[in-house]
C-alpha cells in the first residue's frame, strides 16, 4: 500500500475524527517534563515529538494487572476474554520490535489466547523517532527504523506527516482521514533522509559488536566478575524489568471478592530481579544472590530469549532501564562492551 | 493448532476433576485419585505434571504419580502452604481444577532393554512412581529394575504397602533407607547415596533416574560420576517455581531452559552447560 | 459458617490506621457481613473477650502495655499488626534515639516524674509477642487491608510484598525523585502502598519498613551520584522504625 | 432514686484516644468528679529535635490520624514562618481546600459514626446499619466525598504528602478539580438529608447550659469564617485582642489546677472552649448561606452556651465548607492552574503556625539552626485546651443530672465528652494525670 500525506492540522482532525467515532485511541502525552502513553481525549494532547515514554506501550499489550478467569471460590471458572478494540498511536520502532517479539513468544508453543485476542484488537500506528532520548541506543540494536510490523507508520517531515499504510487494519482507519493526498517524491525523499539519519544516529551508547553476536558473546561470560561488581549495588528493585519493553514475566494470583464466594484469577507483571522471583515453598530460593538475578536479566536479553525467537535480541535499545536504575548499573551496553573488550584481550 | 483459528482453547482455564479416593500417606502427604469430569483420560506420560487448583486459593504444579496404563490419575500433595492445606481438606466426591498434563517425559523409549535404577529422595518417589509403575506394567520391555528410596525419618515413609509389595517382587529390587535410626526400623540407615554401591546392575550401562529435594542432587550426581555412569544415561527430575506451566511466565527458568516445557525430566548431559540446574 | 470474631485494639499511635478501616466506606458494610467486629473502642461501645482475629494498632511503650498485649495474644488465634507503629515501631521509635529521662523533661518539664508518664523503649508488637501477619504503612492502605482480610477469610496466605516501593512506583509511571536529585527511600522500602508518596511528588520516607534484605550499602553509595550526602540519607532513614535493620 | 453514684468509665468509647470518667457521690454529695486521660505519652516535641525542617510535617502529622492535615498545615506554616518562606496565592487556596476536606472528613466521621449512635440509642454505628440503613449510607457517602477530596489534594486521606514548605509538591489537574466540584455539588443534597436525620433526633441532646469563653481564629481581611488565616480572638476579648498567632502562649496560659490532675489552659476565665461551637460563636455572621440555613434548622444562634450544640455547629460547618469550596474551585479554575516550583533554603529562626483543627484551634512553634535542623518544638492541641472546660462542665452537669440515676448520668457524661470531639491521643503529651 502506498504512502500518503496529511498536513499537521489535518492529522489532528484525523485523530479527532477517530475519537469522535468513539474509537479508543492511546497516544503519547506529556507527564510533567516526560512522556507516557495514555488514553487520548483530544488530538491537542498528542505529542508525537516525544523522545521516549516512561513505560513502554507494553502496558496495553500485556496489562499490569489482567483478569484471566472469573471463578467461584472452590468451584468452577470461566475465561475472561472481552477485549475492546484500541488504537496505539505513536509507537516508536524499537517498541514495535518489542511488541512483535512478544507476539511471537505468546503465540509459539502453547497459544496464549488472552494475549493474542487482545493483541488482535489493537491497531498500531507506529511513528518514526523525532528526537533522541537521553539514553537511546536503538541504532546499535538495529531497531531505530522498521520496515514492517506496523499497521500504519507515520513520519513527521516538518510541515506534514507521511502515512505509510501497511495493512488492512491500517487501511480501515484511513476512512477517518480527510484530504488525504499521495506523498510527492520529494516527501518520500525527506522521509528516507529522516530514517537514514535515525538508522545510525540514535546511539547515545554504542554497542561494540553487532547485536547478532551477543548470544555467542554470552557463551563464555557466565563467570565473569562484572556480574558481582555491578550487582553489589543492585537494589533488586526490578525497575529495569518494569520499564523494559521486552520483559514479560508475570505472576498469577487469585483475588476474592467481599462475598468470599466469587473472585478472579489475575496475572500481573513480575520481575526476575526481585528477590523472591525463584523462591518455592519451604523458602528455597533458586536464584538467591543479587548477582545471579542481575546476570539472568542480561542473559535473557542476549541469549535465552533469542534462542526462542530465531536469534532476535530481546533488548531493543530504548535505554529505559538505564534511566530507571537508581544505582546506575543496568546499562546493557556497558556490560556487553566490557565483556567484548576482555574477550578481545583474552 | 494454527494461529488463525479462533477456537483456540484458553490454556489457563482448568478443567474440573472429582476426587475419587484419598488417604494420608503420612503426617504431611495426601494421596488422591482423580477422574476428569469430562470422562476423558489426561493421556499423560510418566514424568509429566498437572497444575492443580482450587479457585480462590491458587494453583500449584503437582507431579502425576500414576502410570498412564491405569484409569484416572494419582497425585500426592505435601501440605506446605495455603493451597496445599486447602487441598488436604477436600473429601472424596469434591472437585478440583486440573490443567495439563505438562512437561517432558521419562525416557520410555530410550530406556527400553536397559537396566533401570531409580534414586528417590523423600517426595521424589512420587513422580518416579509413575515411571516405575509403567515399567512394571510393561515389564518385559526393560532390563533389571532397581529402586532406591531414601526418607528423612521413619514416619515420613510414603507408599508403605506398595513398597512392601515391591520388595517381595522378584522382577525388581527395592532398597530403602532412612536418614535417622528408628525403633521400628531394622533396615538401612543413612542417606540415599549410601545405597548406590549396593546396586547390582552394571551402573555405567544402566539408565539412572533421580528425583528428590534440591540438596540431594549434588551428592547423588557425585556418587554416580564416581560409579562412572555417563551423563547421558542419567535423568533428573527438577522442581522450580511455576506460575503458568506453559513456558510463558518465566519463573521456572533454569538459565535458558523452562522446567515446565524442557523439563521437569532432563537428561543430565543436556544440563552440562546449565549452571543453575543443581 | 459462623463468622470469625474480630477485635481491634490500639496502643501508642495516632489511630490513623483504624481510621482507614472506617475509610473503607461502603466496603465496611461488606466487611461486617463476613466478620463480627466484637470490640473496637474508637468506633463502638461493645466489648468482648472472645475473638479469633486481633488487629493491633500502635507501638508498645509501657510495661502495662506489654501485659495487655500478652493477654490479647493469649486470647486470639490470629494476631495482625496494623500499621507502622505496630509493625516496625513507626515514628514512635524516634524516641529511642534519645535518653528517656531527658525526653520526659523536654516535654513535661518539672512534671516529668508523674507516674503515668512512665515510658520505656518503644517496641514494635513482634518485639513483645508473636505476630502472625503484618499490614504495613503509616497509615495502612485500605485496599491492602481489605485484600489481606479477604485472603485470611478464605484461608489463604495474604500476599504481602517483599520487594521495594520502586516496583509500584514504576508501575504508576512516576518520574523518579532521583532524576530531580532528590532523596527517596523507595529502593529499600517494602512496597504495597502503590507508591503513594512518589506518585504525589513526594519522597518515600519509609513508613512501611525495609524489605527483608535491603541493600543499604548501595543506598549509601548512590547518594554521591545525586549530589546528596550520607547524612541526608541518615536523616530520612531514622524517621520510621528507627533502628529496624542495617543502617548507614 | 438513689443518690449514691459510682461511675468509673475506663476508656470512653467512640472517641479518639483514651479518657476515663470517675464520679463518686454519697447521699447526693459529690466526692469526686473527674475527667482523666491515661493515654500513653508519645513525646513529639522531643522527637522533632535534630530533624530537618523538611521532615517536621512528616513527623508531627502522626500526632493524630484524624486531624493529620491540620497538624501538617500548622507545622508547615510554622516552618515557613521560621524560614521566611512566602507561599503563592494558588498554593494558599489549594491548602485551604485541602484543609476543608479534613473538616468535612472529621466532622462527618464524628457526627455520623461516633455521635449519631447516641442520638438513636445504639451502642455503635454497626447496629444502626440495620436500623437506619439509608441514614448510614448517606453519612458514608458524605464521608467518602470528603476522603476522595483529601486524596486528591493532599495525596492521602490521612497523613498528607503533597504539603511541602513553600507550597505543594503536586497539584490536581483542572479536570480533576472540575470533577471534584461536581462531586461536591451532588453531595449538597445528601448533606442536607444527613442534617434532617440528625434534626429528627436532636431532641435527645441534653438541655445544658454553661457560660464559658470561646476561643478561635478570626480573619478580618477579607472577613472570612476562617479555619486557616487570622488572629486569635474570643468572646471575652475586650481591648486585649485579637492576639497575633506568634503570641499564642499568652492565650493558652497553661497552669496546674489545685483541684484537678490535668494541666489546664485559661485565658480570661478558668477554662475555655475551642472547636466548632467556638468558631460559630465568634464568626457565625460570616457563614455561607447553606451554613446559615443549617444553623436555622436547629435554631443555633450566636452566643449559644450548650456544649452539646458543638455537634450541631459541626453540621453547620460541613455545609459551609462544601459550599465555600465549590466557589473556591471556580476561582481556581478561572485563574487557571499553574505548576509552581518552590525553592527553599534553610536558615536559623523561630516561627509559629496556627490553624483551626476540626476540634479547635491548634498551635505549633519551632526553632531551627542555620542548617535547618530543629532545635525546639512546642505544640498546643485543641483537646488539651478543652480538658479544663470538660472538667468544669462535669462539675455543673453532675449535680444537675444526678437525679436521673447512675446509668443515665454516665451516659450523659459520655455524650458530653464526645460532644467535644476529643482527640485524646494527640493531646496527651501535655497532660498530667493521676490515676485513681
Ligand atoms: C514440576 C513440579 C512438580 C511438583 N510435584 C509435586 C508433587 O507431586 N507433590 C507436591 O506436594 N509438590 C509438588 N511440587 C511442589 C508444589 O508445587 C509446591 O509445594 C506448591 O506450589 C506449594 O503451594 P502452596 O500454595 O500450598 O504453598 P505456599 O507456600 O502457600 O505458596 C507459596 C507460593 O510460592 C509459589 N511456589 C512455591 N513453591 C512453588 C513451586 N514449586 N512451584 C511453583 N510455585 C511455587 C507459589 O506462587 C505459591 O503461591 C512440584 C513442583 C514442581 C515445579
Ligand atoms: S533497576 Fe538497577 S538496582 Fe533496580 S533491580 Fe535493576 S539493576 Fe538492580
Ligand atoms: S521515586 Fe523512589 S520509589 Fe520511585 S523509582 Fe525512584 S527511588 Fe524508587
Ligand atoms: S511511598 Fe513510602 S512513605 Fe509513602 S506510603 Fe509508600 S512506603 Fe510509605
Amino acid at each position: 500500500m502506498s504512502v500518503s500525506k496529511l498536513s499537521k492540522e489535518q492529522f489532528g482532525q484525523f485523530v479527532d475524527a477517530m475519537l469522535a467515532a468513539d474509537r479508543k485511541v492511546i497516544g503519547v502525552v506529556a507527564k510533567d517534563d516526560r512522556f507516557q502513553f495514555d488514553e487520548l481525549q483530544s488530538a491537542s494532547a498528542l505529542r508525537l515529538d516525544y523522545d521516549v515514554t516512561i513505560l513502554p506501550p507494553k502496558k496495553y499489550v500485556l496489562p499490569q494487572i489482567e483478569p484471566l478467569l472469573q471463578f467461584e471460590v472452590g468451584g468452577g471458572a470461566q475465561s475472561v476474554m472481552n477485549y475492546e478494540p484500541m488504537i496505539l498511536l505513536g509507537v516508536h520502532p524499537y517498541d514495535l520490535v518489542a511488541i512483535r517479539q512478544m507476539d511471537e513468544l505468546f503465540s509459539q508453543g502453547e497459544y496464549d489466547k488472552h494475549y493474542m485476542d487482545r493483541r488482535k484488537q489493537i491497531t498500531i500506528i507506529a511513528c518514526d523517532i523525532a528526537r533522541p532520548s537521553k539514553n537511546i541506543f536503538a541504532s546499535s540494536m538495529e531497531t531505530a527504523v522498521v520496515s514492517d510490523g506496523y499497521d500504519i507508520l507515520i513520519t513527521d517531515i516538518g510541515d506534514a506527516y507521511l502515512l505509510d499504510v501497511a495493512t488492512e487494519k491500517g487501511h480501515a482507519l484511513m476512512s477517518y482521514a480527510k484530504a488525504l493526498a499521495p506523498a510527492a517524491a520529494a516527501d518520500i525523499e525527506k522521509r528516507q533522509a529522516i530514517q537514514e539519519a535515525n538508522r545510525t544516529g540514535l546511539n547515545k551508547h554504542k554497542l561494540a559488536c553487532k547485536p547478532s553476536y551477543l548470544p555467542k558473546l554470552m557463551e563464555k561470560a557466565y563467570n565473569h566478575p562484572v556480574w558481582l561488581e555491578k550487582a553489589r549495588l543492585c537494589f533488586s528493585c526490578g525497575s529495569c524489568n518494569q520499564v523494559c519493553p521486552t520483559c514479560y514475566c508475570f505472576d498469577v494470583q487469585d483475588q476474592v471478592n467481599w462475598d468470599l464466594k466469587t473472585g478472579q484469577r489475575v496475572r500481573c507483571w513480575d520481575g526476575c530481579l526481585l528477590e523472591n522471583f525463584a523462591t518455592v515453598a519451604g523458602d528455597h530460593n533458586f536464584r538467591k544472590d543479587r548477582a545471579s538475578r542481575f546476570r539472568h536479566r542480561l542473559y535473557r536479553k542476549a541469549k535465552y530469549v533469542p534462542e526462542k525467537i530465531g536469534g532476535q535480541i530481546a533488548c531493543v535499545g530504548c535505554g529505559r532501564c538505564i534511566t530507571a536504575c537508581v544505582a546506575d548499573i543496568a546499562n546493557p551496553v556497558t556490560i556487553y562492551n566490557r565483556l567484548m573488550e576482555e574477550q578481545n584481550l583474552g | 493448532m494454527c494461529d488463525c483459528c479462533s477456537e483456540q482453547k484458553d490454556i489457563y482455564l482448568p478443567e474440573m476433576a472429582t476426587i475419587t479416593k484419598r488417604r494420608m500417606l503420612n503426617g504431611t502427604e495426601l494421596f488422591m485419585h482423580l477422574e476428569m469430569d469430562s470422562g476423558k483420560e489426561l493421556e499423560h506420560a510418566p514424568g509429566q505434571f498437572v497444575e492443580l487448583s482450587i479457585a480462590g486459593l491458587g494453583e500449584a504444579p503437582i507431579s502425576i504419580s500414576s502410570s498412564p496404563t491405569q484409569k484416572g490419575i494419582e497425585l500426592v500433595v505435601r501440605n506446605v502452604g495455603s493451597l496445599t492445606r486447602a487441598i488436604h481438606k477436600l473429601e472424596v466426591g469434591q472437585k478440583i481444577g486440573v490443567r495439563g498434563p505438562f512437561g517432558s517425559l521419562y525416557p520410555i523409549e530410550q530406556a527400553k532393554g536397559k537396566d533401570l535404577v531409580f534414586i528417590c529422595g523423600g517426595i521424589g518417589l512420587v513422580p518416579q512412581r509413575s515411571f516405575i509403575r509403567y515399567v512394571l506394567d510393561n515389564r518385559k520391555d526393560y532390563g533389571k529394575v532397581t529402586v532406591l528410596v531414601g526418607t528423612k525419618c521413619y514416619d515420613m515413609r510414603l507408599f508403605r504397602e506398595e513398597l512392601a509389595l515391591w520388595s517381595e517382587r522378584r522382577d525388581m529390587t527395592l532398597m530403602e533407607t532412612i536418614d535417622e535410626a528408628h525403633d521400628c526400623w531394622n533396615g538401612n540407615v543413612g542417606v540415599v547415596t549410601t545405597l548406590i554401591p549396593k546396586v547390582e546392575s552394571d551402573l555405567p550401562k544402566s539408565v539412572v533416574l533421580v528425583c528428590g529435594p534440591p540438596v540431594m542432587y549434588k551428592f547423588v550426581l557425585m556418587a554416580l560420576a564416581e560409579a562412572e555412569v555417563p551423563a547421558d544415561s542419567i535423568y533428573v527430575n527438577l522442581e522450580r517455581r511455576m506460575k503458568c506451566g506453559v513456558g510463558k511466565c518465566g519463573h521456572c527458568q533454569i538459565n535458558g531452559l523452562y522446567v515446565c516445557q524442557d523439563g521437569p525430566v532432563f537428561r543430565w548431559s543436556d544440563l552440562a552447560l546449565v549452571p543453575e540446574a543443581i | 459458617m459462623t463468622k470469625p470474631r474480630v477485635a481491634i485494639f490500639d496502643f501508642a499511635c495516632c489511630e490513623g490506621c483504624q481510621l482507614q478501616i472506617v475509610n473503607l466506606e461502603e466496603e465496611i458494610l461488606d466487611l461486617i457481613n463476613v466478620v463480627d467486629v466484637v470490640e473496637w473502642r474508637e468506633a463502638m461501645s461493645e466489648q468482648s473477650h472472645e475473638y479469633d482475629i486481633a488487629l493491633i494498632e500502635g507501638s508498645i511503650t509501657r510495661p502495662e502495655d506489654e501485659k495487655r498485649i500478652e493477654i490479647i495474644r493469649s486470647r486470639c488465634k490470629i494476631l495482625i499488626a496494623l500499621g507502622s507503629c505496630a509493625t516496625i515501631g513507626g515514628i514512635n521509635k524516634l524516641k529511642n534515639k534519645f535518653d528517656l529521662e531527658e525526653v520526659k523533661h523536654c516535654v513535661y518539664g518539672k512534671d516529668a516524674h508523674m507516674p503515668h508518664l512512665e515510658t520505656g523503649m518503644t517496641k514494635a508488637v513482634h518485639e513483645v509477642v508473636n505476630v502472625d501477619y503484618k499490614i504495613h504503612g503509616c497509615p495502612i492502605d485500605r485496599k491492602e487491608f481489605a485484600s489481606v482480610i479477604r485472603a485470611l477469610l478464605v484461608g489463604k496466605k495474604p500476599v504481602i510484598p517483599d520487594y521495594p516501593v520502586c516496583v509500584e512506583c514504576k508501575a504508576r509511571e512516576n518520574i523518579c525523585r532521583y532524576e530531580y536529585n532528590e532523596i527517596c527511600l523507595g529502593p529499600i522500602i517494602r512496597a504495597g502502598c502503590g507508591a503513594r508518596c512518589p506518585s504525589n511528588g513526594f519522597r518515600c520516607f519509609g513508613c512501611r519498613g525495609y524489605v527483608d534484605n535491603p541493600n543499604v550499602e548501595a543506598a549509601r553509595e548512590v547518594m554521591d551520584k545525586y549530589g546528596l550526602t550520607v547524612e541526608d540519607l541518615r536523616q530520612k532513614m531514622v524517621l520510621f522504625g528507627c533502628g529496624q535493620g542495617p543502617t548507614v | 432514686m438513689s443518690t449514691n453514684i459510682n461511675i468509673n468509665v475506663h476508656h470512653v468509647t467512640r472517641v479518639e484516644g483514651h479518657g476515663n470518667i470517675v464520679v463518686n457521690a454519697k447521699d447526693g454529695k459529690i466526692e469526686k468528679c473527674q475527667w482523666q486521660v491515661p493515654e500513653a505519652p508519645r513525646f513529639f516535641e522531643a522527637m522533632v529535635r535534630g530533624r530537618s525542617y523538611q521532615d517536621i510535617q512528616t513527623i508531627v502529622s502522626r500526632i493524630c490520624g484524624i486531624c493529620s492535615i491540620t497538624h501538617s498545615l500548622a507545622s508547615t506554616k510554622a516552618v515557613e514562618d521560621a524560614l521566611g518562606i512566602e507561599v503563592s496565592e494558588q498554593a494558599d487556596k489549594l491548602r485551604i481546600l485541602m484543609h476543608y476536606s479534613e473538616q468535612l472528613q472529621s466532622h462527618s466521621l464524628h457526627v455520623g459514626y461516633l455521635v449519631a449512635p447516641d442520638l438513636f440509642n445504639a451502642p455503635s454505628v454497626v447496629p444502626l446499619v440495620a436500623k437506619a440503613p439509608d441514614a448510614v449510607k448517606a453519612i458514608i457517602r458524605v464521608h467518602r466525598v470528603a476522603n476522595n477530596w483529601s486524596d486528591l489534594i493532599a495525596g492521602r486521606t490521612t497523613h498528607p504528602v503533597t504539603l511541602i514548605p513553600g507550597g505543594l509538591c503536586k497539584i490536581p489537574t483542572e479536570q480533576q478539580l472540575r470533577d471534584l466540584k461536581k462531586e461536591l455539588e451532588s453531595s449538597v443534597n445528601v448533606l442536607v438529608a444527613v442534617c434532617e436525620v440528625v434534626q429528627s433526633a436532636a431532641g435527645n441532646l441534653p438541655q445544658f447550659e454553661r457560660q464559658t469563653e470561646y476561643i478561635s481564629l478570626k480573619q478580618t481581611n477579607p472577613p472570612t469564617y476562617t479555619f486557616y488565616h487570622g488572629d486569635i480572638t474570643s468572646n471575652d476579648c475586650n481591648g486585649d485582642g485579637p492576639v497575633n498567632i506568634r503570641n499564642w502562649q499568652k492565650v493558652a496560659n497553661e497552669y496546674v489546677s489545685p483541684q484537678s490532675t490535668a494541666k489546664w489552659t485559661q485565658w480570661h476565665r478558668d477554662s475555655y472552649m475551642v472547636g466548632a461551637l467556638a468558631r460559630f460563636n465568634n464568626n457565625a455572621e460570616l457563614l455561607s448561606p447553606l451554613g446559615k440555613k443549617v444553623a436555622d434548622m436547629f435554631g443555633l444562634k450566636k452566643g449559644n452556651t450548650n456544649p452539646f450544640m458543638n455537634n450541631v455547629a459541626q453540621l453547620v460547618e460541613m455545609a459551609h465548607v462544601v459550599e465555600t469550596s465549590i466557589q473556591m474551585i471556580d476561582d481556581l479554575l478561572t485563574r487557571g492552574l499553574k505548576s509552581e516550583t518552590v525553592k527553599v533554603s534553610p536558615r536559623a529562626g523561630r516561627g509559629s503556625g496556627c490553624v483551626e483543627a476540626p476540634r479547635g484551634i491548634l498551635f505549633h512553634t519551632y526553632e531551627f539552626d542555620k542548617y535547618g535542623n530543629c532545635v525546639y518544638g512546642n505544640i498546643c492541641i485543641p483537646t488539651n485546651q478543652n480538658h479544663a472546660n470538660i472538667q468544669k462542665d462535669f462539675e455543673k452537669f453532675v449535680p444537675e443530672f444526678m437525679h436521673l440515676g447512675q446509668d443515665a448520668l454516665r451516659h450523659g457524661m459520655e455524650m458530653l465528652v464526645r460532644a467535644y470531639d476529643p482527640c485524646i491521643s494527640c493531646s496527651t503529651h501535655f497532660l498530667n494525670v493521676e490515676f485513681v
